[in-house]
């Protein structure tokens, strides 16, 4: 088996809360000895309810927060977030939910996409233009938008440029925080597929963080269930959905809404017999 | 006759690039002890016509309607403080944010029992009585305790809970509630559902349903009108909307489910040219 | 999801300047506020040119002259004279060129100061931010003018150590403000991407987080110019400003003061010239935050 | 809010050390020797001047010094003035009331006319109330005061005659201090015409002091306002059928409160600035004329000790303000569990 993109050993995150004067300091486990290992080309799906710990799992492996314990090796090599080299920096890029947040206000496009590269390589200024445009119609936008500012397009296509800028280094793997919680139905819809389109184009690997079942079922290979910091349920898609083992992954999908035509001719049959 | 009726309204706000439509000639109405769900993606003002029924729209916005009536009263003709009789009592609301929704500087008890001692001239014992009487109702189950506690010390499923309780205190004949669930988790949301869904029924009110989630249109509804940019797509029971949409956006917005992918992509709305339905 | 609202798609491409003009020129009062100033600095450039007198030529002849429309007063002093016999209206205009060096001299002293310590406290946080914000605590304990007041009592009374109290006591408002944007700014998204873009620290400083923390601080600056003007004027009027002869609002008040009841206009028009440009500076300052206030716009 | 009140408190111990560092060192900042300058103008003698290294350590390290300074300060013993060779705090006191008693005028006409005209103008948002309102205040805020001064007494004492133009009481009274406080101690004496001659000499320097801080009130009310009045807690009061004015005065106005409630108290540290020009238009015999005739007199004990207890007092003052906060906003006096 080939080197695993992405490996995570007892990965462990806590939070001492400030008690200060009177109150001690109560420990938080965020995140618990997590551990799993991700193939290229692969989707791992993080699901969980708030406070679950899922973001801060994406922040330790993005190397933006440090882990408590544990250990991360990316592409076999291990990774320090205290000590991040520039090539590792460049094998994690992370998109983030809200696309309103994740944006500098003013930065055009064409510097947001350029500044990885300017940052990380030699590239004159013309080839990393070029690069930045291409990226650019990669995401579904024009040449037309590279000298606009971010106030200027809408949520999803905001969200497209966040995907891009995050593909500029050609990272190894890529963590999507929500990417689509934030959005429109339809919106959600195309921003799902460009994340396929790419993923068959470019062999990409995502770690897909998520709270929404029916995204998860419709985009992961793995499925991994969160549940106040513990990893409750790990398996392939299929497993998961199929034959859910754990007692909260049960209760998570019976709570969650079924749009079928049977489960709404069930809800109104029971709703005929009560009033009857 | 229905409990709610509106013909052709249109809210317009007056922005700094001119006037906007919201709403555009829509006409709903709802019967008693029915569920009606609105469904639209942002922007297709599905909550507005609702504001416009409350008055809660602000100063900008002109609302015009041919009809708007509540059991046969002229909502429109109303001066506000008549409108206030009805507004809380018979026409409750609750909303997206259940923290924000709440007073911070109040206790939970208070809030509640200021909308008895409004619309039902309860004080004192009686409203306290009654007050924990609704938060048990909702299933708050410590509501003595719960009465003394200030929003922020509760979570945002149970300051929704809180906010039924208040929107139900008074038997309204008409709940309408805006995108309730969405700023909760996913259990919390199943339970809220649940719960509206149950006092719906058990104290026979209707029941407006203000959503973007196709879930919950499936899970609540009896009837629906699906809106988009502030004009009304179509109006089917909720059977036939989902097994046979007439309005090409509906199937749009149905076939953008995840669940419902057929093959390896999506179809996207923007693939579509936007019609309503025939007869609409 | 409805909590979002998404710009519409087709967004024509503005310019920000005209955008932020757009806003701004709404606001009546600003824009009167705005020429009001722009008068001010004509005539500030220009004094030598359109005062009628030297503003230090003592005419003996015409000691305490009325303004020329009351009884007794002339068309050579259209505002009158002071108790030595200067021009009312060559001091007033010569005053101007005072005020508004004061107020961007205090301003860009305070601001540079300011800016430094916020963004260095905001963006490191631990005990940087605690050293430097406690400073900061301190300089505020003290009341703005007494504090002004005794910095140039040690000193030593002037104009150059006026602006310099000035600017120490307004500094720390600077810092707060930029600490609790650069603290704001930090958290959101775009400042992690840039770090994951591989930026320095100097570069999220100055080149990601300080451009978008521009706002408040555009907004400060102008209250803090007029402030500026008014702390330095009551200095000078407490004779621990600018000094005599020089033509400074503020002295030309203290020395007027003794006047009061028997020649009003020697102290009405020098307070005047101040009341103007102060609120001239602070309608635009009101119009700039309700044109750069993120939540008014794009709503 | 126990753990809020301590961490409070902690807070002012360096701020309290980093004042008594600033009155410290300003003595020795002055240019040339502070034997001098804390001796007067006359000169000394040079066997005063050997008492005067001897008491104030001058041969000592510059630490050492300090630790002198603050152990004095401690017992509450803040030196004698140059100028009149009483204790400092002796002076202070005798002149603390005048001031206290100007300031509670001055605060209370801000409070009184300037939060209702907030409440008003965020009501009636863009019509001519509003506009009208926010313009005095606009105009008010940005009063050159010691300007504002003269003209008042131009007009109401030089061409009415309505007031008097300076002190606290009419010369013709002479009350015996008791509580230092002008209008009590008239009323303790039982003297009414003394009274009334005493809020007489009080409105002029009132209007003119809380000018600005009424204007200050006034302006952050109305935005406290109109930020509350879009929040949805506002929108859920008016869904539950609520009149208009309980809507505002009391689910509106509680919350916007807060804020105001902390301008208000800034305006303590704005009233010591203010009472500075105050005091020396309408001689007023207060602290602020005090310290200011100290600097002219290059009395520099009472300054450096006079700004010490001025700043200490602005700092409790704030204190307190921040125990108001947190008393006045549940979500710091209530912890969530």
């Amino acid at each position: 088996m080939a080197t695993p993109v992405l490996e995570v050993r007892n990965l462990t995150r806590d939070y001492v809360t400030s008690g200060g004067f009177l109150r001690p300091a109560k420990m938080v486990h965020a995140v618990k000895s997590v551990n799993f290992t991700l193939q290229k080309g692969k989707t791992l799906a993080v699901v969980g309810e708030s406070g679950c710990g899922k973001s801060t799992l994406a922040r330790m492996i993005t190397l933006i927060d440090a882990p408590t314990a544990g250990e991360i090796l990316i592409d076999g090599l291990k990774a320090d977030a205290h000590h991040v080299t520039r090539e590792m920096r460049q094998k994690v890029q992370i998109v983030f939910q809200n696309p309103y947040g994740s944006l500098n206000p003013r930065q055009k496009i064409g510097d947001v996409l350029g500044e990885p590269l300017l940052l990380n390589t030699d590239m004159k200024a013309p080839e990393r233009r070029d690069k930045a445009m291409a990226m650019l119609t990669k995401v579904g936008l024009g040449p037309e938008h590279f000298n606009r500012y971010p106030h200027m397009f809408s949520g999803g296509q905001r969200q497209r440029i966040a995907i891009a800028r995050a593909l500029m280094l050609n990272p190894s793997f890529l963590v999507l925080d929500e990417p689509v919680s934030a959005l429109d139905l339809s919106v959600q819809a195309q921003i799902l597929n460009l994340l396929k389109d790419l993923q068959d184009e470019f062999g990409l690997t995502y770690v897909f963080i998520s709270h929404d079942l029916s995204v998860v079922r419709y985009i992961a290979d793995e499925v991994m269930v969160m549940y106040f910091g513990d990893v409750v349920e790990h398996g392939t898609r299929d497993a998961v959905f199929g034959n859910p083992q754990h007692e909260y992954t049960r209760t998570l999908f019976a709570a969650t809404p079924n749009s079928s035509v049977e489960s709404i001719k069930a809800r109104l049959a029971k709703k005929a017999a009560l009033v009857g | 006759m229905p409990l709610l009726e509106i013909k052709n309204l249109t809210v317009a706000f007056d922005t700094s690039v001119g006037l906007f439509k919201a709403v555009d000639g829509i006409d709903v109405s709802v019967d008693s002890r029915e569920v009606l769900a609105i469904v639209g993606e942002s922007g297709s003002g599905k909550s507005v016509a609702m504001l416009a029924v409350m008055g809660l729209l602000p100063g900008t916005a002109t609302v015009t309607a041919d009809k708007m009536e509540f059991e046969g009263i002229d909502l429109l003709k109303m001066t506000p403080q008549e409108k206030r009789q009805i507004i809380g009592r018979d026409i409750a609301m609750i909303f997206q944010e259940p923290v924000a929704s709440l007073n911070p500087c109040f206790t939970v008890g208070f809030q509640l029992e200021e909308v008895l001692g409004k619309h039902l001239g309860m004080h004192g014992r009686a409203a306290r009585d009654r007050a924990i009487e609704l938060l048990k109702l909702v299933g708050i189950k410590d509501g003595a305790e719960r009465l003394g506690a200030y929003p922020h010390q509760m979570s945002g499923g149970q300051c929704q809970r809180v906010m039924i309780a208040m929107a139900i205190s008074c038997n309204p004949k008409l709940l309408i509630a805006d995108e309730p669930t969405t700023a909760l988790d996913v259990t919390i949301q199943k339970q809220i559902l649940d719960l509206l869904v149950r006092l719906q029924a058990e104290h026979g009110m209707a029941l407006i349903m203000i959503t973007h989630d196709m879930g919950v249109v499936a899970e609540t509804a009896d009837r629906v009108i699906v809106q988009y940019k502030g004009k009304k797509m179509e109006e089917a029971d909720v059977l036939t909307l989902f097994e046979n949409p007439k309005s090409n956006y509906t199937r749009a917005l149905l076939s953008a489910l995840p669940e419902n992918a057929v093959g390896d992509r999506l179809p996207t709305v923007s693939d579509f040219v936007f019609e309503a339905a025939p007869g609409v | 999801m409805s909590t979002v609202t998404n710009a519409p798609e087709t967004h024509k491409p503005v310019s920000g300047v005209r955008e932020f003009w757009h806003y701004f020129s709404q606001n009546r009062g600003a824009v009167i506020g705005l020429i009001v100033l722009l008068i001010m600095v004509l005539i500030a450039l220009f004094a030598p040119v359109l005062a009628p007198h030297a503003p230090e030529l003592q005419y003996r002849d015409a000691l305490l002259k009325p303004p020329a429309w009351q009884e007794g007063g002339s068309w050579t002093y259209v505002l009158g004279t002071d108790p030595v016999g200067r021009d009312m209206l060559s001091r007033l205009m010569y005053g101007a060129r005072f005020s508004l060096v004061i107020g961007v001299v205090v301003v860009v002293l305070a601001l540079v100061g300011g800016v430094t310590l916020g963004l260095v406290a905001g963006y490191f946080r631990g005990w940087v931010d605690i050293v430097i914000m406690r400073v900061m605590d301190i300089i505020l304990a003290f009341p703005s003018l007494l504090l002004a007041l005794v910095l140039v009592a040690v000193l030593g009374p002037g104009l150059v150590n006026a602006m310099l109290a000035i600017a120490i006591v307004l500094q720390p408002h600077f810092a707060r403000l930029v600490r609790a944007a650069v603290m704001a700014e930090s958290s959101r998204d775009y400042v992690t991407s840039a770090r994951l873009a591989g930026a320095s620290h100097l570069r999220l400083m100055l080149v990601t987080i300080l451009p978008n923390c521009v706002a408040p601080l555009i907004v400060q600056a102008t209250l803090s110019f007029s402030s500026a003007i008014l702390d330095a004027a009551a200095l000078g009027f407490l004779g621990l400003g600018a000094q005599p002869p020089t033509p400074e609002w503020g002295t030309m008040l203290a020395t007027a003061r003794e006047f009061i009841l028997r020649a009003p206009w020697v102290v009405t028009f020098p307070g005047l010239a101040i009341l103007i440009t102060v609120l001239a500076i602070n309608l635009i300052g009101d119009g700039l935050r309700d044109a750069l206030d993120p939540k008014l716009k794009r709503s | 809010m126990l753990k809020y009140i301590l961490n409070r408190l902690l807070l002012v111990i360096p701020t309290l050390i980093g004042i008594t560092i600033c009155s410290f060192g300003f003595v020795r900042l002055i240019p040339g020797d502070p034997i001098l300058a804390l001796s007067g103008e006359r000169g000394v003698t040079a066997e005063r001047y050997a008492t005067l290294v001897e008491k104030y350590g001058f041969d000592r390290p510059i630490w050492e010094q300090y630790f002198r300074y603050l152990g004095q300060v401690v017992r509450g013993d803040f030196g004698d003035s140059l100028a009149t060779h009483r204790p400092v705090v002796e002076e202070f006191l005798k002149l603390f009331p005048a001031t206290v008693e100007l300031g509670i005028f001055a605060l209370i006409f801000a409070i009184v006319i300037g939060v209702p005209a907030g409440i008003f103008a965020a009501v009636k948002r863009g019509t001519w109330l509003d506009q009208g309102l926010m313009g005095t205040a606009l105009v008010g805020y940005s009063m050159p005061i010691f300007w504002w001064g003269l003209l008042m007494i131009i007009f109401f004492s030089g061409y009415l005659g309505w007031t008097p133009v300076s002190g606290r009481i009419g010369l013709q009274f002479f009350m015996k201090p008791v509580t230092g406080f002008m209008l009590v101690d008239s009323l303790l004496a039982g003297n009414f015409n003394a009274f009334v001659s005493a809020l007489r000499h009080l409105i002029l320097p009132t209007i003119v002091l809380g000018t600005i801080p009424l204007a200050v009130i006034a302006r952050q009310t109305r935005s406290a306002m109109l930020e509350v009045m879009g929040e949805d807690y506002v929108r859920t009061a008016r869904a539950k059928g609520l009149s208009g004015r309980r809507v505002i005065g009391l689910h509106a106005l509680r919350n916007a409160l807060i804020p105001v409630v902390t301008t208000i108290g800034l305006q303590v540290g704005v009233l010591m600035g203010g009472a500075i020009l105050t005091e020396t238009i309408f001689s007023w015999p207060g602290i602020g004329r005090w310290l200011v005739d100290s600097i002219y007199k290059r009395d520099y004990a009472v300054v450096q000790n006079g700004l010490l207890i001025v700043a200490v007092i602005v700092m409790i003052v704030n204190l307190f303000v921040d125990l108001l906060y947190a008393v006045i906003n549940p979500r710091i006096r209530v912890q969530s569990s």
